[in-house]
Parts: C-alpha cells; structure tokens; sequence
C-alpha cells in the first residue's frame, strides 16, 4: 500500500509542451506512471511522448479520466492551474512550480476548501509511491519498495535522505515533498494522518527546516496520536537569522524557527534526529 | 525584500495612514537643514538601517538644541549597527507619547490565512511577546473573499482602545495597513509603535514593512526602492541570475542545487568541523552557463580557499553541472581545489567528464564535505 | 407553530440608534418580540426604548445570546452588517435595508454558502410568526394567528395581502417579505421547504411580481414536491417592459418576467390565481 | 441605468477590448465630415437609441457613396424609434463580416452568480434564444474569490471558435468584459454581435451596457454618461427626490407607497376598467415635502384626470401623508379630484385630517379605485 498515489493514479501534466513539463512526463512514464493526458492551452492535438495534449483541462479530464495532476507551469499561471485542475474535478494537484506569492496561497486554501481536492505544494519536488507511481520529479531510480514513509519540506536533500534509506537496505512505501513555501497545501501533519492509516509504512522519516513552527506542531502531534515510530532531521543550523534561504519559507524570524528549536522539540516529543542523513538512515535501520 | 523604515512611511503616507512630520536625510547639513527649517527642535534622529535594535545600539537619538541636532547626526552618520553602515537618517518630528501599542499583520503558515495581531504593549519585538505571553496578541483573521472587513478592524480599534472614537480611528489605520498589506504583496506590515500622542491623535511612530519576494514581479514600484547600497552586492548579484547566494563567514564555499541540501551542506561542513563560506542554491535544470555565474559569485569571497560541489540531480543534470565546472575553471582561472561530489540524473557521464579532467569527486557527501575539509590543510 | 422566527427569537437590532431602527424597535417590543440587542459602533453602552446598544456585534452576541438580526443600517453599511452577523454566529439574518448593489449580494451569498446562516432580504419587509414574534417593519396589527403561510416580494401589498386574509376570518402562521431586489438570501422555494414542514401552515400565498424566473420555478417546485394548497398573485400586469417598477428586481427584460407569462405558469402548475388582493383572500377562505 | 451604444463603446475601448473605428455625431453636417474625413466611405450609420430593434426599424443603414452618407444621416436623425427621438447617430468603419458570436455577462439571479453567456449565433436577442433553444447558450459561472479565471475564459473561447489564436484572443476579451462588468457595478455588459472580420481579427460590433443603480453611487464617471435628453424628465426628477416614477398612457395617478402595491394598485385600475396614468412609490418614512413633490411630478402629466392615494402604511405614517395632500393642495392649487385610501399607521389621525379637509377617502383599495374612476365622468 502507499498513500496519495498508486497504481490507479491517472496523471495528467499541466505545461506538458514546456522543458520540464516534458523531460519528466518521460521520466514518469519510464517509472511505470500512468501519464494519460498533458494540457497546454493551444496546443491541443499534440501528443508529448505519446501523451494527447488537450487545450484545457476539462476536456481532458473528460475525455481521460485523470484523477491527478502535476503542475509545470511558470510560477505567474500557476494559481490559475491551480484552479483549473479543482475545477475539472482532479482529487489530487502537485504543483511543482515555485514562486507563487504567498497570497495566492492564502486564496487558494480558501477556494479548496469547499472542494474534495488536495493540493500538495508549491514549490515540491512531487511524490512517490515506490514501484507504484512518481508524480513529479524526484529520480526514481533511488526509490526502493518498503515500509519508510518520507516526508519532507525539500528537493535535493529528500533525495539525498531517500538514497541512503535505500543504500541501509530498507525502503520506501511514499515519499511526499511537500513543498517549501510559508504556506503550502499539504502539511506534515496531513500526511502523516494518512500514513497512521497505512499499514505498510511502519515507520516515517521527517525532513525539516528553518523557518515556521510546522515541525513544532507536527511533533506535538506525533506525541499525542501518532504510534508508529518517527524521524527526524533538521537543516540550517548554520543558517543566519533574517535571511531567506532559498525556499521562501526557510527565514529564521528574531529568535524562531531555528533548527536548534526545532530539534528540541522533536527530541521532547520522542522523534529520533539524525545529525546527518546517513545517521537518520542509521537510526531508522537500527528501529526496523 | 525590506525597506527603510523612511521608504515604509512614504507608503503608509500613501495609503492615508498618519505618521509624523518627518525628512530622510544624507549627511550632517541636510539634518540640520531639516531639523531647523522643516521639522523643528526638539526632534529625533533616527538611524536607517534594515536590522532590529537600532534603539538600544545609540541609532535612535532625541535632539533638544541645534548643538545636539549636529551632535547626533555626526555621530550616527559615522556608526555601524550590526556591522551595517548607517547611511541615511531619518529627522522626525518628537511626539508627546500618551500610550504605545501594536499593529501588525501577516500571512500565518499556520492557519494559512491573513492575520491582523494587535498588542497593547507597544515597541516590543512581537516574536517576544508572542513567546512570552502569547494571550496578550490579539488575532484577527480576513477572509480572502471579502477582505478585513469594517467591523473586524472595528474589532481591533476597540480591543486597543476604550474610546469609541480612538478606537474607530484605530479601525481606519487597520483598513488602510490590511489594504497595503494585500495590495503591495506584503509580507509583513507593522506599525510598532502606534502612539496616541498627547492631542489624543493616532500616530505610526515607527513603520515596517516586508514585501513577498515571489510578489515583486508585479510591483515594479516596490522593487524601484531597493536599497542597493545596504544589500549585499552579491546577494543581488545571484538573484538577478536567479540563483539564491548568502555570505557565511567561514572558508569553504559550497555549490548545491536545492535550498535544503544547501542547508544540509552547510551543516555538514560545520558537522565535521569545518565552517561553510555560503549558501548557495543553484536551482533545477542547471546550464553549464548558471554553473560559471555560481562559481564567478563564489569567489567574489576572498575567504574560500576549497570549493565543494553537492549535487543530487532530479531535474539537474549532473552532466550539465560537470561541464560547467570545467568551463568555468578554464574561463575564471580556479586556483582553488574542487571536490565535486554529482549524483543523480547522468551522473554516469558527470564521472567520465570529471575524470578526463583530473577532478576530485567523491560518492557521498559525507566524503565529499570531510575531503574538503581535508583540503584546507 | 411557525417558521423562521418564534418565541424563542432573541432579536438584535442593527442600527439601533437610527430614526427607523429605534422607531421599528419600539413597535417589535410592542408586539412582543424578544429584542435583546442593538448595536450602533461607537454608541455601546446607550439603551433605546430600553434594550441595551452594544459597540458590536460579537460582544452583543456574547452577552446577550441574540440568535436573530435585523438590519437597519443605509445601504452602503449593509454588506459589512451582514458579515458582521454572520461572523458572530447570527442564525438568521433580516435585511430590511435596500439599495445594496447587486454584486454585493453574489459575495454575500458565497459568503454564506459554508456557514449555518440564513439571510432574508435585502429590501426585504422583515417577517412576522403571528401572535409570536415580528421581525422588521411589517404592521403587527393586522396580523391573526392562523393557517396561512405568506410568502412575498414585496412590502406593503403584503400587508394588503395580510389584511384581507385577517378581514375574511383566517389567520396567518408565518409571513414573509423575501425582498423586492433581484438576488436576495431566502426564496419562494426556501420558505415552501420550511411551510412544507410546518404542521400549523394548512395553506400558502405567494406573492409575486414581474422580473426574473423565481415564480415559474416555484410554481414547477409546487406542482413536484408541495401537498398543500397554494394561491398566487402577481403584480405588474400593466407594467411596460425594460422599465424598472420600484424594485430592483421588477423589470421585465425583452419578453420574458411577466405577469401574464408568471399567471399562466402558476395556473398551469396548480396554484390558483387572485386577480385582486381581495379575490386572493377569498380564494383561501373557500379552500378552508 | 442605460447607456449609448457610442458611451458602452468608449468603456470598451478604455479596458482593451477592440471596437471599430467611429464617431458620434449630432448633425448632418457632423457625420458628413466624419465620414469623409474620419471613418472612411463606405461606412455605417446606426441611430443611437437606448432600445432594440433599431435595425428593424431602419436606424441602421450602410452608406456606400457621400449621397448616401447625407441621405441617410438626415433619415435617421429625423425619425423615431419606438417613440424616441433620433438625436445622435454613430458613423463606424465598414467591417466585413466573416462570423458572428454573442457574448454577455449578467449576475444570475437564479443561482446568485455572475455568469459569461456565449452563442455561437450573433446579432439575435439573448432572450429569445434563451426561451427557443436554451442549449445553443454556454453558461460559465465565476466564482466571487478569484474572479473569472483565465481557464473560464479559454473555455469561452473555444466554446466559440476552433482555433486556438482566435480563441485565446476571445478568452481575453472574455477577460476584458468580466472585469468591466465587475468594476463599474453592471447590470449587463453584452456584445452582440462580436465578429471576425476578413483579416481574422475579433472584434465588438455593437456594444451595449447596464449598469446597476444601487452601485452607481460609487461610480460618479458613470452617473455622468446618463443622456439626460434621452429619459423621461419627470423619471428623472422622480428619482433626484428618491421617488420612483413611470409614465404610462392613462389618465387615473396613483400615489402609492412600496412597488408592489404601486404595481397592484395600477393593476386594479385597470382591473375595474380605469386606465392608470403612472407608476409611483413614494417610498417608507415619508415626509408631508415627499408627498408634496410626488404631487408635482404626477401633475407634470397633463393626461391626469383623477388621482388616487393608496397607502398602507407601515414605515410610511398616515397622517404624514394626509399633511402632505393638504400642503400640496394648497401650494400646487390641485383641481383634480383626489381620492385617497390611507390605512395602516396612524390612520385614523389620517382620517380625521382627510375628514376636516372635505377630502374623499375609502375603507379598501378596490372602492377607491371604483370611486376614483367613477369621477372621471
């Protein structure tokens, strides 16, 4: 089993005729996804590595019955492909593309509200569903079948944590990106909600970082609710204060949302933290 | 992005929100001028730096004769605060203060909404207060459908204020900061402190605003403010080429592609005793050209003395990355050791190209970072 | 029984301490009505006609239990008015005022589309539940506890309405000004589901006017799904078309919200027409 | 409130959305010179009138030489059209015709949401097709939060064309028509029909648009555009004292108060076999002076034989107006006949004043209705 994505994920590419919206429908294709339809506005008719390429959305989803989407579109049309996938009726949106102003956010959680639809994102790196199904643009070929859910705030580094969880010799069941935006769709505490509920993952990897009190919160919630056992790793403990880096939601404000604090409170709240990815690798071999 | 604290108040005075009668000057002359002429003595002089603190570090002085005016200005103009020059102050009217409070407003990551806070407690750093005693921040939140509404802005004059008429005067600055804020793609917006002066008048006594970096593209108005001189030149220098670069103070520079495996890479060197010399991001779907530029950025900083390459190629092609270094050290002339440690997309013939040229590269980045470190020796 | 409003509406007036909110007060209190409240900003503390005025609407709330609001308050402060109810937990919102621009009432009604809160009105005459509660303007006095529901468009021809049924020997259960204005919170069709379960309405009376399409849908709901007896009447046959008749909502567009086209769709669907306010009334009698 | 097609043409031009070259003029002389000069020969001439069927009533003819162009501005500006009288023609650019589409936006009242209307069929009335084939309209709805999102708008747009240029460039009229509609408090906001011409192009070929009088109080540049010349005077006034008045072809006034028993009551004259001469709501809370100018404004109407009070008052106080018939009867010195049926309210303070005066009045609107046309004879 695996969350959010699996064998029955009908995926269709938003900005399917860009770079990145086609280097990866390939690349997803090759992981096994079952990529059934790319949308570009105005280049309907085409196919992009033997996907049809629809003019909107709606017409794809009908014609297609796609229930997920990813999004490749440049930051400035990217609310709005936010907002065209929920309105066509898709159930789960990854927007891979960063830059969105956080306002937008802030609607875009009002719009969904309302809507059975999840948005993971912005500014992720997808998800996968080991030997299942890869939205986005994390490499597959360092994904391995197993039991360690990952969930992370960040690209590059996931797959760094995901690579030495494989090279231990475990695997993964999903590894999400959440995103590293202030304000994102999908939380940590979201995703391990489903994971409590997904009796293949037996153990949950936690990857944070400076800014907010998402991690805070989230190890509150693992104290109280979550049983399975859970890890954890920090970064940007060499990070100055006031300076954004990179993610637009990696700021250290005055005194929070450190790594240092961060740390703590996972410490506190019996979420084992690595110094290093290999030694979170480590831990989580030791437990399993 | 942050403004001064004079640029700030042109935009509250813009949106109608009250500040005092105030003159952002250069050098000594133009404080006395302005002190003389516009704003008159006693007045305040405040240093316009874009840090926190500037009161307990002497940047904020009150002036009571022309003596002083000079005194302060002289002494200001040649200060640092926090290691930043202070180059610019602001000549302000001195207002009797009755009381002082708190008016701020953000987008909470939390709830994912607009929140307006308030606080009776004013001049204080909010991050404080909301550690210490959280109950004492008043929060409003606005619905993105309908804005912040009158009565919600009503709700936060009359939890300032006991007089209705205070308190709907609060209400009115409330709107006019809510408005900015959602209009200018705000990231923050603070009135700290919001002082009733002693004709009972509301006044922004000082003014902060952050704006939304990913907002910016369409508020060419905000990013004509942009102090150049007091950002790091570097800094902008990557942003402009679209890459994310912050000056650390140690000697290993760092090449990453990714925010968070930057991060970690920092760490890391700290990890295993070394200290890094920046974060740098390079981003997804890297050209040899980015690669040159991030280099060409790095070595503005005369402290690297090893440079270490952490790449885990998704979108990034690690053949891309390795093709860049080598232009770049036939191009910058590299005196510096590189340890290149790519994985990921093509790193396959990452390897073959760094191997033809001679460079050290390594599997993991645990490697990776103990060897640069190794290295500096 | 009634519905909508009863003894146990606990009313809180909008614009208290205005000339027609402190009037209309006054005759509310006379006719029995629970007001607990009144809120005017700035005037907290004051009392008129005896109930205390509050600065707004949450602390009123809180102190007072209000669980109904009527509004008083000019147009332009209609729409704050009723986010400001609805935001304090206003169960059922009464919007006497008119004039409020059409656009306002499509946020208001998306506004409210997720919150456990009714609007009746704007322009609305308010409503009375006979012998129990009278919200808005309506003349209490020509009310008399009875069987027939009331359901309108408008204001003093309701009262016309009213008054005959009182003069022919019946009584009303609940009556309803909806609001002369083209979009407005409760319908025809809202208040039919309401009388549909209501065990003291025997008999409904719809009163109706040309411009838009709400009769003729109400009149295909009656013929569906309502078992009791309903009789209409609907104004504006002399009206010429394209001319806006008082309301914003009666204007007859090209050839289409007629009262002859609304008169013929009513008969067809088995609700009996009055030609008079007079025949109306003894139209329901013979029925009774 | 209705403008020009000439006026609704401008607000067109002012949010990008593309009209043909034109020109109002108010003469002969005007439009020969505009024609010449301006537009070009051939060109069309379309009498600016605020009702439909001006085509079929010969307002809109195409000139094809400068006789034709004399000629037929000196028909138009000399008829009339459903009784109005020509006062302003349009002289517009020949376009040739490649394809025809309506496109509109109301707010629904049915579903209480803004609403985009397209038909592949231009140059017809949106209602009747409404009514004969309602399928050959597509409807999108906008959501309030976000506006009319540039998906809606592509979707609009390939509802109506093929090709994806043409399309796209529809999508951004759609766009274009939203944000007018919303901005300026429309009521409708329609062009019908849009066409393509020879060379492709999209374009507005008539332009027509409603506003919303409750909104217009935020919109003075829009209550500016009101053809004072081109409304009935008496409506006009009517509405300055917040009165509602309608003209009609009778000779029985009605002073009523609330629309719909205006509306009844004009409705029961005619029930009896009276003929109404008016529509007129003097509205709640009225004062004697209300009554008084609504007396003045009925009195404008020469037809006007008898006139008949019906008030039930419930915000509207009985004696108040019973005061207010005696003061107008005084000042205005009415010879009419005047029935009045005054209940509700203080009515019997209202009697008593009535009774003293030697003023006819009646228990139930249908004897005064009966009475008052009985005193036509």
């Amino acid at each position: 089993m695996s969350i959010l994505i699996n064998n029955n994920t009908r995926l269709l590419v938003q900005g399917i005729t860009g770079r990145d919206g086609s280097f990866h429908t390939r690349q997803m294709l090759d992981y096994g996804t079952n990529v059934v339809a790319g949308v570009t506005p105005g280049k309907g008719g085409m196919e992009v590595e033997g996907v049809p390429v629809f003019n909107s959305l709606s017409e794809a989803v009908k014609k297609t019955e796609a229930n997920t989407s990813v999004i490749f579109v440049p930051a400035r049309f990217s609310s709005s492909a936010i907002y065209e996938a929920a309105d066509a009726g898709i159930k789960l949106i990854v927007c891979i593309s960063e830059g969105l102003p956080t306002i937008e956010l802030v609607k875009i959680t009002a719009y969904l509200k309302n809507k059975d639809c999840r948005l993971v994102g912005p500014n992720s790196p997808g998800l996968v569903s080991a030997g299942e199904s890869k939205v986005g643009i994390l490499p597959g070929h360092i994904f391995k079948k197993g039991k360690v859910g990952v969930i992370s705030r960040s690209g590059t580094l996931t797959y760094e944590i995901v690579d030495h969880i494989t090279r231990v010799g475990l695997g993964q069941s999903t590894c999400i990106g959440i995103g590293g935006d202030p304000i994102i769709g999908t939380k940590f505490i979201d995703c391990l909600e489903l994971f409590a509920d997904d009796k293949d993952t037996e153990a949950v990897v936690l990857v944070g970082e400076i800014g907010g009190r998402d991690e805070q919160d989230t190890a509150e919630y693992v104290k109280k609710y979550f049983k399975k056992p859970v890890f954890g790793f920090i970064v940007g403990k060499t990070a100055p204060p006031e300076k954004r880096m990179g993610h637009a939601g990696a700021v250290i404000s005055g005194t929070s949302g450190t790594a240092a604090e961060k740390i703590k409170v996972f410490k506190e709240c019996g979420i084992k933290v690595g110094d290093t990815p290999a030694e979170v690798a480590q831990l989580v071999k030791e437990m399993l | 992005m942050k403004v001064h604290e004079y640029q700030a108040k042109e935009i509250f005075k813009k949106y109608g929100i009250p500040t005092p009668k105030e003159k952002m000057c250069r050098n000594i002359d133009e404080v006395v001028i302005a002190a003389s002429k516009e704003i008159g003595i006693p007045c305040v002089i405040k240093a316009q730096v874009m840090v926190g603190g500037r009161g307990k570090a002497g940047g904020i002085k009150v002036a009571k004769n022309e003596k002083e005016v000079k005194d302060y200005a002289e002494k200001i103009l040649g200060m640092e605060i926090k290691g930043i020059p202070v180059k610019k102050v602001l000549v302000s009217e001195a207002i009797s203060i009755v009381s002082e409070a708190y008016l701020g407003i953000i987008n909470d990551r939390t709830t994912k909404k607009t929140v307006m806070m308030a606080c009776k407690e004013g001049g204080v750093e909010i991050e404080v207060i909301a550690k210490q005693k959280p109950e004492a921040i008043y929060k409003v939140y606005a619905d993105p459908l309908v804005g912040f509404m009158p009565h919600k802005s009503r709700e936060i004059g009359l939890f300032l204020y006991n007089e209705p008429k205070r308190a709907f005067e609060c209400a009115s600055i409330t709107e006019k900061l809510y408005n900015l804020f959602i209009e200018l793609d705000s990231s923050l917006a603070e009135i700290n402190p919001l002082v009733v002066d002693k004709s009972g008048k509301l006044i922004a006594l000082d003014a902060k605003i952050n704006f939304d970096d990913n907002g910016l593209y369409r508020h060419p108005d905000i990013e004509s403010m942009r102090d150049r001189e007091s950002e790091d030149e570097n800094e902008l220098l990557a942003r402009e080429q679209n890459l994310s670069y912050v000056k650390l103070s140690g000697n290993i520079g760092c090449v990453v592609n990714g925010a968070g495996l930057a991060m970690a890479t920092m760490d890391l060197v700290k990890h295993f005793g070394g200290e890094p010399a920046n974060f740098l991001d390079i981003g997804g779907s890297s050209s040899p050209g980015k690669v040159k530029n991030a280099l060409e950025i790095l070595l503005k900083d005369k402290n690297v003395k090893v440079i270490f390459f952490n790449i885990f190629g998704g979108i990034t092609r690690c053949d891309d990355v390795a093709n860049g270094i080598l232009e770049a050290k036939k191009c910058l002339n590299i005196k510096q050791p590189i340890v290149a440690r790519l994985t990921g997309t093509n790193e396959d013939k990452a390897m073959e190209i760094l191997k033809e040229a001679g460079l050290i590269f390594t599997q993991t980045m645990d490697q990776g970072a103990k060897k640069a470190i190794e290295l500096l020796n």
